[in-house]
């Protein structure tokens, strides 16, 4: 086996710039290399960080990326620039298994970012998709158009309430589980978010797919600084099945900062 | 088949290949998961008196599968969290040892009683950061300095302490020299040699701090270089380090002077399954040359020279 | 079409290639063709006092594209008989740099004075070779010595003096200083790093001389780093050195703070056609990047850290 | 052009010894990249020196080199027995063009080691080929029954006129020439030699193609060790038409020792 892709960085420029809403903004850039839903790369902001980022345009020679503002880079990125150079390296990690015929999204924050693109490719593979799609309010739902726009059908939950369901997605998601008859359920938000979806599956016997964030610095499964349990995130994710993820104690309770102190969410 | 068991400076392993460290080395689990995988013995991330966050990213920048290039800036949970880590590697039958930085002889050993209280089987002094912030240099580049951090981390410890030596110098066999002479049970070498990326489109060096340290295949030959010298000057065991990827490396290396060696750089390109087939290329060459037994290549190439 | 042409120290260039002492240049024919092929300038073989054969074969190993080891052992005819060579390139155009390595300051003056009577537009002091039976280390890995050396030339000649430094020490910017301190027109850096090739069947190690230098693109982000500290450190010009093969190569040794850039392992691999192809490959970059001229991009990386 | 050979010694055992004559030997050696009549390897005599040497069996993995007693390495040579490990890269330089329908190979000293080959290649390819074998004595008269055996009309002369022409071998050279329609000359052997050849095939318009010995280090072209005008033997060579060397001085007159000095033959 090998594991080694060549992550050398290839310096492109930002095409587009599509504020997706209030915190958040997709860049588009010309990237050759093939990716599939599901990874991610590591995009080099030159004079600010070097960050993970899923994939929220994986099809063409013409990428994509969706960042929210958490800290200061994410901030910073907002105001990136069609003509910004940026440094891409990967795509690195596993994928989404597009197999599965009726599929449960469930995405909170940025989460809806890498899973855009998965229910994309599942739509087009003929799969019935539904998306709980959670925010803080109305016009921080990310990808909702997107959603409708592929066929999917789209239930949504704010925490204010201004359009949806009000209150926790994890909430509009165990309703669906309750009526659906789905064969997978994807996931990516906040860890207590996923631990309730895979809560509410588990006893249904659906399984779960988690995509994982973790501190990163290397992505090419060396530095350490990326470590779950016994995994890696940037070499054996970042897209985990539940079961693999119950063993782990620090799931949903503990991440691990930039020097690899492990901190509580 | 080949008998790969070692034993140098008190240490029984039942192989030559530790993880070297900084890679894999920041969590137990991951420790574990090296040892699981059949390394001899793994050796912790270099941890610090207090936590490092390390530099911000990039902190990498690959060469092909030739060599890859980092500026991670030591980052470590710090000594008053690892203990943990080291127990959760422990439990798992793991064979520890402890990787200590610092920036002078009194925080050596400090750092290394407290690393010792933990029950590694040894601790290994990282004398060698090329990207470490010091006085404009490393740390252990003056071969007094050497000797003094080592006899002081010797007064203080019981385990074998194994201090890892720089490329960075003229004259490595100096300072593993002073190494011996400031009572190390063995001495490693190479740390990563100080090396530096430009990307011209940016018009800026790759990595957030600048200058960094290269390691993987093409600091082999260096490392090769390094363990000769150091064979050649010293009585204590030597572990190898550098560029290792297969058995006939570490057979390299072995009969170069060294008793056991470390793996790094190529976890990232082969994956921690590595140290499954490095053992089993090991054994079939030395079956294919004629040795009954590992150690029995140790410094093999000085005889004729 | 952007402006190749150098200016620095005196010396006026129609490229910053320049061939790297040791490889074609042991005969004034090939001096000729690497100028002929289209170098911007030609360094000789280092030459001594009297003929020397050089250790014998195996002198040199290769590692797949990405490196080369050698101990030649500093074959040369004397410069003696040397000036004949030289005098067969000048005569067919080339701009010749000799290259001198001595023991001692006194020899190196000696050398150097008769070495600038065959009209060189410089002298090249090779003060680095890391296989050079010295005393011990090499001739100029003390500062002290660097300065004395370049000083004692200095006052004999009146063509530019270059320093060349050795990467097989802890402060290639110390070494560069004292070079400056001494009166060094400029400095090149670096020579081959110090290192070791073993073969396990016949459990010797390959080059008949044991140790040698590595060269070739395994060095490159060594010789980046050299670069980068000595332009921080001096003020007099600095040649790059070290896996130089590609336009892109030049110009990331150019941001680090190289004026010009020697070529050697490239010319095994790519053959001498390579010195056609890099200033071709440099100025396609360099419009691309919206450089009007190769020199101002000399330090460029510098300014944003 | 990719001219980078991978030069990675392989250290193989030394399968068959045959002493040639008194003064000559071949060693046989399995090494599998392909190799070409002309062309030479760098044998590796752990211990002692490593020698340029052409193969005087190129086809198939089991390759030979031919060594006659020149000095120290060469005798030690002699004496390897089955079973030695020697280290071979290469094999290097260009090769003999197999072409010409009427060739006249003019072999002295040990140049019968790589003009064996060569014209075992052309008989294979139908060619007519005379040999030109000279030697010191009979005894010394290397591969003539393998020049026999391959079809091959061998005129001999010997030195001391034990068989054939009492004399040199451009004597025998010179009367073919006279006699013959080659369309092609092939010689190695001491340069002077090769120059009478020259001398002799020039005015009839028959081109010459010499085999040409250098003292060689790197091989690869890079240390300028075997420089012969604006020729480096190793890559240039170690084949030369005659015309490419008429305008190098240095041909049958000077040679170059290990430190680069021009020393007379
Ligand atoms: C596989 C993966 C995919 C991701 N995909 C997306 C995405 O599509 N869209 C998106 O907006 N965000 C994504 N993230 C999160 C993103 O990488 C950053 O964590 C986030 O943008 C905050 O960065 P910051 O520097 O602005 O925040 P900071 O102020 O530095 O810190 C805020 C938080 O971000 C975390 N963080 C900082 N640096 C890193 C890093 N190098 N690696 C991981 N976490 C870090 C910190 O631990 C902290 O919890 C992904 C993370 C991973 C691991
Ligand atoms: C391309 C090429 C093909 C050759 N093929 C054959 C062959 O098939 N059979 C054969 O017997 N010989 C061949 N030789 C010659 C052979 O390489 C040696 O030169 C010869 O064997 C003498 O070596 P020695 O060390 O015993 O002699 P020494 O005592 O070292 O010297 C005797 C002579 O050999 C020359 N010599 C020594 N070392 C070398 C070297 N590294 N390269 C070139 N010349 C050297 C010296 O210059 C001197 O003239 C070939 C040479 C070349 C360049
Ligand atoms: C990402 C990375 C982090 C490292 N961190 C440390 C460290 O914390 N302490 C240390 O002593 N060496 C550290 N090293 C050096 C390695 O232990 C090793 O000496 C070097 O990489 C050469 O071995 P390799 O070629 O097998 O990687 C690090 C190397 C890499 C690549
Ligand atoms: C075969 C060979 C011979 C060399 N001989 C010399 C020499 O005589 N004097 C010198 O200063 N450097 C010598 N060098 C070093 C080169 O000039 C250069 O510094 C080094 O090879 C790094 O450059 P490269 O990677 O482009 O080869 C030699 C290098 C090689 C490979
Ligand atoms: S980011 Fe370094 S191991 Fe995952
Ligand atoms: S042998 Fe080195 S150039 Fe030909």
């Amino acid at each position: 086996m090998v594991r080694y892709r060549r992550p050398v960085r290839t310096i492109v420029r930002v095409t587009d710039r599509v504020q997706e809403t209030p915190s958040t903004v997709t860049l588009r850039f010309p990237y050759a290399p093939p990716a599939l839903p599901g990874q991610f790369v590591m995009v080099w902001f030159p004079g600010d960080d070097e960050l993970p980022m899923s994939l929220s345009y994986t099809d063409g020679p013409s990428k994509g990326i969706t960042v929210k503002v958490m800290g200061e880079t994410s901030r910073h990125v907002q105001s990136v620039a069609p003509g910004t150079q940026v440094g891409i390296r990967g795509p690195y990690g596993n994928r989404f298994d597009l197999s599965p015929r009726r599929i449960l999204v469930v995405a909170g924050g940025s989460g809806a970012a890498v899973l855009a693109p998965a229910a994309e490719a599942a739509r087009a593979r003929g799969a019935e998709v539904t998306v709980a799609l959670g925010a803080t309010r109305a016009s921080e739902l990310l990808f909702r158009d997107r959603f409708r726009a592929m066929g999917a059908r789209v239930e949504v939950a704010t925490d204010d309430g201004s359009e949806g369901h009000a209150g926790f997605v994890t909430t509009v998601a165990e309703s669906e589980l309750a009526r659906g008859e789905f064969e997978a359920v994807w996931t990516c938000g906040p860890e207590v978010m996923m631990r309730k979806v895979i809560a509410a599956a588990e006893p249904l016997g659906v399984p779960v797919h988690c995509s994982m964030e973790r501190h990163m610095k290397c992505a090419i499964g060396m530095c350490d600084a990326c470590a779950l349990g016994p995994f890696h995130v940037c070499t054996d994710g970042p897209v985990f099945p539940a079961e693999r993820l119950k063993g782990v104690p620090d799931f949903g309770r503990f991440h691990r900062d930039s020097s690899g102190r492990r901190v509580p969410f | 088949m080949a008998d790969l068991s070692v034993r140098f400076a008190g240490l029984s392993l039942r192989n030559p290949f530790l993880l070297a460290s900084g890679v894999w080395g920041e969590s137990g689990d991951s420790l574990a998961g090296a040892w699981a995988a059949g390394a001899g013995g793994v050796i912790t991330k270099s941890i610090g008196a207090v936590p490092r966050a390390g530099y911000p990213n990039p902190t990498i920048e690959t060469y092909e599968r030739w060599g890859l290039l980092n500026a991670m800036g030591l980052p470590n949970p710090g000594i008053g969290e690892y203990p943990r880590e080291i127990e959760v590697a422990q439990r798992a039958g793991a064979l520890v040892i402890g990787s200590v930085f610092a920036g002078d002889a009194t925080e050596f050993a400090r750092l290394a009683r407290r690393m010792a209280a933990t029950g590694v089987i040894a601790i290994e002094l990282n004398l060698s950061c090329p990207h470490a912030e010091g006085f404009g240099t490393e740390v252990g580049s003056e071969p007094e300095d050497v000797e003094k951090i080592v006899r002081a981390v010797v007064a203080e410890v019981r385990v074998p302490v194994i201090a890892k030596i720089t490329p960075n110098t003229s004259d490595p066999a100096g300072l593993a020299s002073a190494a011996e002479a400031g009572g190390a049970a063995a001495v490693s070498a190479i740390n990563t040699v100080r090396a530096l990326a430009i990307d011209v489109h940016l018009r800026r060096p790759v990595l957030a701090h600048g200058l960094g340290g290269l390691s993987g295949a093409a600091i082999k030959p260096i490392g090769l270089a390094c363990i000769w010298q150091i064979y050649e000057a010293v009585s204590i065991p030597i572990i190898g380090i550098g560029g290792i990827g297969s058995g006939q490396d570490a057979l390299e290396y072995a009969m170069a002077g060294a008793r056991a060696v470390e793996v790094g750089t190529a976890v990232a390109f082969d994956g921690i399954s590595v140290f499954a087939r490095l053992p089993r290329e090991l054994a079939g060459l030395l079956d294919e040359l004629g040795f009954a037994r590992f150690e029995d290549a140790v410094g093999a190439a000085h005889t004729r020279v």
